[in-house]
């Protein structure tokens, strides 16, 4: 076998090369989609997790050895990989994940074998709810947290009808209903919502005469990736925008690929934890120094990335080297970034951060983000999270 | 459910767009079939390729070059397959067909994530197609109109290709009975390779059509296989006709499915092609007797 | 034991089989002569169930079968063999006869153990082998031996069914003149009460086993009498000296 | 009809010993390769029973797989069965439903039944990937493993699990040897080489067919529920009819009605993949080039390459020794 060949010959070149043992050389898993549909938000992810390694690596004594495991966003192979970093490459601590199945499956292996995993982009409630563990440390958010501001924003806007939509699996559903439950609890009333059926929905034409005919004053969408591509377009084909303003999850206009939804992209507006004109030094350094490393403009997914290695690297600062003392140092970091201050939440391991409400408008080169509103840090219910 | 007639008018024409998309994309494959007895499950990559190319060549020089340079790329690429792959593997017996042609799902799935990347393009239409027309009361997106055209326009060109030209007549004839074409004469390596490249050509022109109203994702072959195979075998493998009922009923079932029976609108169709299955096993509208 | 009354068959405008009448009694031997495209095969289609009739019945052994499945009607005792092989080619000989052997005994649905290894089903195998000179290349696959084996095994499987009656179309067919008498003795040393309707294509060898003969042309039937009353028909002369040969 | 060769016996039995070898050397990740193999094998034992030797491609065994998985992990964890008799259960459930897919897909024939099969399996994908109860996408989790400390065998342990999946695949392939040469599998071959013979011959074919769908259903269900117990976890992923097609790929590979060659092709289309994906992300790229050379070969995959090879190799001597037996009768056709 390839691997166990490699793992040999690594062990035989470390032996012979005699480097002095450093106490502190921390192996890090990362587990990331690089093949199937998530493939550029792992990228994204894996970027800002260099970049951040570069920049704030030499604050600590701490070496980190990476060792990247593709998950396909498949969670049969996301917890096959995770199974071969804890038992075989034996890795101090984890990070990456990208969709909340793989979070889901690998939750338990990650709970009993005490290593503990940075999540760097999979915001299902539960994770740091109902299921939450002491090892599982979340630095990028949760479904709930980027959507429950905006019910209270939305009515002191002066809307009062929403009807609602998203794709029919747990993200949308967890996404819509915390932004129902505030918004309704703002005074709003839901006049109407809509599943459609996830990944199998292209043509949202039907959903859209729905929406039209409701009787509602604005829509509040989630969608994301290739479905937030086809449904801002038809949206705006529809002629919807003007009388029925689109609101969203702010990955509907993420900086990612909002350029391929081109004008119909302009005017939605949206809520999220980053967007890369907040204008914070921190995030200027973070977006100049991303852009000249990748030629990209980061998008949220390359902060996830960016904050879990800083978040790492504070944790590594306290003197924390080993699978317990790394999980203990996690659940206590905080330090601002790009996004602001981060801290996180003692009770469920969740981060607490800003929410950002962004208009997205034409800008000198393509379209660019106006933040709106910046609203206070958020902090999600426990949900029955208990961490031992 | 509202009563107001111009919702069902909205939605009877988002049915209709859908089946167009769809019977621009099956007829190919269901001709192909009928002639060849070839089952081409890469017809969903062939239309992927199509969009991709007609991203890149819009992205440089704009959408009308580009709802002519997709067809004829794709077409280039049916010239290749058929070259390569099809011509030897025509009486290999389908289940070799669908092997080789699952294999070459694979390997275009990658090829075009390697020259186009993982990032969803897309495409934006010209101003004589954006904006909505107003009629019967409803407003409705022009572009969405102009699919349905060019849909219908493809039923009927084809309609007449085949029931008036010498090729069409060369083409029915040898979907009835491939041996007796030869026998007259017909020269039916050469029709094969025409029909096949045709096919390819509309699989890229559904692919350059579907662009600008969906995201351009590698995965989008993959997602619109299924609906086009739901549609040939619910029609009748070979047939124009069973093609344009089988995407009218594809088309209808899945938008008011949506609408009236969100829950069970993807069931609804897999049932209703089991049933199809079951009780006319050829299709409703077999090209053979 | 086999009777028709007025079977109709029609495929689009083409009358294939016309009002045809036939009884069979029990150990009769009849063979069916006509040019080609007579509707010999299609009437015997009729016969077994792979084609539905228009109109008309069949009654097999005093049971009307009409609205029968083709295995239905097999189960009842009648059997046939193909004028283009119809084998289990990947196997051998003993096995296709032990496969007929064994559907017929009702053990080809058996989970628990092998059919053919029944002795019900090897005594039969060895009995039909007898039958149709095949014991010496019982172990043959079929893909090996020769055509005119195959043509033996085509009887030999729908022998091994142990069947009332037999429908066997153009048993000869491709073989040539000399072994075809050779195949007509063979048949000749069946059980006398089985009862055999065959197509046969040469009139001189209808005579090797007929005891009856019946014509067919265009569908219908021209002749229905004795093979002397044949050889003498002037009527069978001009349909032979017409089409008959460069059929 | 499966014949036992001098070549399938010994393929069998280096595939077994070079399984028990790795299995008793390999690390953590090598162990959890040779378990994928396993089930996988399973899988494509029952794809072969029903596509090699009964001309039924099936597009349904990823679901039916699928059916396993998930009828194992709702009986173990909801409904609080021990997880023997959910297994048990699971694998019947795989049976009927088998069977009863199998009857109605009977009277298709060639593309038609291909097509049938693989809207029954995006029936079941999309039931499972929208219901709530299924887990919806997000699967079920919790799935335990057979408990057989009594034995002194501990499954949660990955050496013990892998040699748990080899032995279930000893015994699926062993069952699937008894039901091909059982009367029910004599008929199966016999509908393969002429449907319309068997029925001349009085056979209900439709119910033939459908007994052995059923059967293929259970091995199904079987590795279903070993996948299950393998990674603790389902997900709707499992009967998407990219699964189905990927099993008839390797069926394929490794030689479609052999029983051993899928066997083989199990093994290096895992291999493969771990391979090629170690080195690139793109290794779609690599299996199909590989799938579409295999199958424009006209070879019967990889191991029906070698029984032809050996074949050929073997009728030069027993020609050479015998005499043809062909040259035996008297041919003038």
């Amino acid at each position: 076998m390839k691997t166990t060949l490699k793992t040999a010959l690594a062990g035989l070149a470390t032996c012979l090369a005699f480097t002095p043992a450093l106490a502190e050389d921390i192996k890090v898993g990362l587990l990331l989609p690089y093949s199937g549909v998530y493939a550029s938000l792992g990228q994204d992810i894996d970027d800002g997790f260099a970049l951040a390694l570069e920049t704030y690596g030499a604050e600590t004594g701490a070496t980190f050895d990476l060792i990247r495991e593709d998950t396909e966003v498949s969670p049969p192979v996301g917890l096959a990989k995770t199974r071969k970093l804890v038992l075989q490459d034996k890795v101090d601590v984890m990070a990456g994940i990208v969709s909340s199945g793989v979070l889901g499956a690998v939750r338990d292996m990650v709970h009993g074998s005490k290593v503990p995993l940075i999540v760097a982009n999979a915001g299902n409630d539960e994770a740091t709810g109902e299921s939450c563990s002491p090892y599982v440390v979340r630095l990028s958010f949760s479904n709930g947290q980027v959507n429950r501001p905006m019910g209270q924003w939305m009515f002191d806007q002066g809307i009062t009808k929403v009807y609602t939509l998203a794709p029919d699996y747990a993200a949308g559903h967890q996404m819509i209903d915390a932004f129902a439950e505030a918004f309704t609890a703002a005074g709003g009333e839901i006049v109407g919502q809509e599943y459609t059926p996830f990944r199998k929905t292209q043509d949202f034409g039907p959903y859209l005469t729905k929406a039209q005919a409701s009787g509602a004053e604005a829509v509040f969408v989630f969608y994301a990736g290739g479905e937030a591509i086809s449904f801002v377009k038809q949206y705006d084909s529809f002629g919807l925008k003007t009388d029925l303003p689109l609101y969203g999850s702010g990955f509907l206009t993420s900086s990612l690929y909002v350029n391929a939804q081109g004008p119909a992209a302009e005017g939605v507006i949206t809520a999220l934890h980053y967007v890369p004109t907040i204008d914070s030094v921190e995030n200027k350094d973070f977006v100049a120094a991303f852009t000249e490393k990748t030629g990209r403009i980061p998008s949220e997914y390359a902060v996830h990335g960016y904050d879990s290695a800083r978040a790492l690297i504070e944790a590594t600062k306290t003197g924390a080297s080993d699978r317990e003392t790394i999980a203990a140092a996690l659940g206590k970091v905080s330090f601002t970034g790009p996004r602001g201050p981060l801290s996180i939440d003692p009770a469920t391991n969740n981060l607490i951060q800003l929410i950002y409400v962004y208009e997205t408008v034409a800008g000198e080169t393509g379209l660019t983000q106006k933040v709106l509103a910046t609203l206070p840090a958020q902090q999600d219910p426990v949900n029955g999270c208990v961490l031992k | 459910m509202t009563s107001d007639p111009g919702f069902w008018i909205l939605q009877g024409l988002n049915a209709l767009q859908l089946s167009m998309l769809l019977f621009l994309l099956s007829v190919g494959l269901t001709v192909i079939f009928g002639l060849m007895h070839f089952v081409n499950l890469a017809h969903g990559a062939l239309y992927a390729l199509g969009a991709y190319v007609a991203a890149s060549v819009a992205a440089a020089v704009g959408y009308w070059p580009a709802l002519i340079a997709a067809p004829l790329a794709v077409a280039l690429v049916g010239v290749v397959l058929y070259g390569g792959l099809i011509k030897r593997m025509r009486k290999a017996g389908p289940m070799s067909q669908v092997l080789v042609t699952f294999g070459l799902i694979f390997a275009m799935l990658d090829l075009t994530r390697i020259i186009w990347g993982d990032f969803a393009l897309g495409i934006d239409v010209p101003q004589i197609l954006s904006g909505r027309a107003a009629f019967l009361g409803i407003e409705y997106p022009i572009y969405r109109l102009f699919i349905i055209a060019l849909g219908g326009l493809a039923f009927v060109a084809l309609t007449l290709v085949l029931s008036r030209t010498q090729i069409g007549a060369m083409i029915r004839a040898g979907v009835d009975n491939d041996e007796m074409a030869a026998c007259l004469g017909i020269n039916v390596e050469k029709l094969f390779f025409i029909v096949f490249c045709v096919g390819c050509g509309l699989a890229g022109l559904a692919g350059a059509i579907a662009a600008p109203l969906l995201s351009v994702t590698p995965d989008m072959g993959l997602q619109i296989l299924i609906p086009t195979l739901i549609v040939i075998v619910i029609g009748g493998l070979g047939s124009l006709q069973g093609a344009i009922a089988g995407s009218l009923i594809y088309g209808f079932v899945q938008t008011f499915g949506a609408v009236l029976a969100p829950q069970l609108a993807s069931v609804l169709i897999y049932a209703l092609l089991a049933a199809v299955l079951v009780i006319k096993p050829a299709g409703l509208f077999p090209a053979k007797g | 034991m086999l009777e028709t009354r007025n079977l109709d068959k029609r495929f689009g405008a083409i009358h294939v089989t016309r009002d045809v009448s036939l009884k069979l009694e029990k150990g009769e031997r009849r063979v069916i002569l006509g040019p080609n495209g007579a509707g010999k095969t299609t009437l015997f289609n009729q016969l077994v169930g792979e084609l539905s009739s228009d109109s008309g019945s069949i009654h097999l052994d005093g049971e009307d079968v009409t609205g029968l499945s083709v295995a239905k009607r097999a189960r009842r005792g009648l059997s046939r063999s193909y004028q283009k092989n119809t084998l289990f080619d990947g196997l051998t000989i003993a096995e296709n006869l032990g496969l007929a052997a064994s559907v017929a005994q009702g053990h080809a649905t058996s989970l628990l153990r092998d059919s053919l290894s029944r002795s019900e089903v090897r005594e039969t195998v060895a009995e039909v082998a007898a039958q149709v000179d095949l014991a010496p290349v019982l172990d043959a696959l079929v893909s090996e031996v020769s055509y005119g084996i195959r043509r033996q095994l085509e009887v030999g499987v729908a022998l091994a069914t142990r069947p009332k009656v037999i429908l066997m179309d153009e048993p000869t067919s491709g073989v040539g003149p000399e072994m075809a008498h050779g195949f007509h003795k063979m048949l000749n040393d069946l059980p006398r009460d089985l009862t055999l309707l065959i197509i046969e294509h040469d009139m001189d060898l209808a005579f090797d086993v007929a005891d009856t003969i019946t014509v067919l042309n265009y569908g219908e039937v021209v002749f229905d009498g004795l093979p002397e009353a044949a050889r003498n028909s002037a009527m069978l002369k001009e349909i032979y000296l017409g089409s008959w040969e460069d059929a | 009809m499966f014949r036992h060769t001098p070549l399938r016996i010994a393929t069998l039995v280096l595939l077994g010993a070079a399984a028990i070898l790795y299995g008793l050397n390999a690390e953590y990740f090598g162990l959890e390769i040779l378990t994928e193999i396993a089930i996988l094998a399973i899988l494509v034992i029952a794809l072969d029973m029903v596509a090699g030797f009964g001309g039924m491609v099936s597009l349904f065994h990823g679901a039916l797989m699928g059916i396993g998985a998930y009828g194992f992990t709702l009986l173990a964890t909801k409904a609080g069965v021990a997880p023997l008799p959910a297994m048990i259960g699971a694998m019947a459930l795989g049976g009927v439903v088998g069977w009863i897919v199998g009857a109605i897909c009977a009277r298709t024939h060639g593309i038609y039944f291909i097509m049938a099969t693989l809207a029954f399996g995006q029936m079941a994908y999309s039931y499972i990937f929208e219901s709530s109860f299924f887990g919806g996408d997000d699967g079920l989790s919790g799935a335990p493993r057979l408990d057989l400390s009594g034995l002194g065998i501990d499954l949660n342990d990955s050496r013990g699990f892998a040699f748990f999946a080899l032995a279930l695949l000893l015994a699926a392939y062993l069952a699937a040897v008894a039901i091909l040469r059982s009367g029910l599998g004599r008929s199966v071959t016999g509908i393969l080489h002429s449907e319309q013979r068997m029925r001349a011959l009085g056979l209900n074919v439709w119910r033939v067919k459908a007994a052995i769908f059923g059967l293929s259903g259970v091995l199904a269900g079987l590795a279903g529920t070993l996948a299950a117990q393998h990674i603790m976890y389902v997900s709707p992923g499992l009967l998407a009819w990219t699964v189905s097609g990927e099993a008839l790929v390797v069926v394929i590979l490794g030689g479609l009605g052999t029983l051993v060659g899928p066997v083989v092709g199990a093994a290096f289309f895992v291999l493969l993949k771990h391979e090629v994906s170690a080195h690139t992300t793109h290794w779609h790229l690599v299996v199909g080039v590989i799938l579409i050379a295999v199958v424009m070969s006209r070879a019967n995959g990889i191991f029906g390459w070698l029984e032809a090879r050996v074949a050929r190799w073997q009728g030069r001597t027993h020609a050479a020794k015998t005499g043809n037996l062909a040259l035996e009768g008297d041919s003038d056709a």
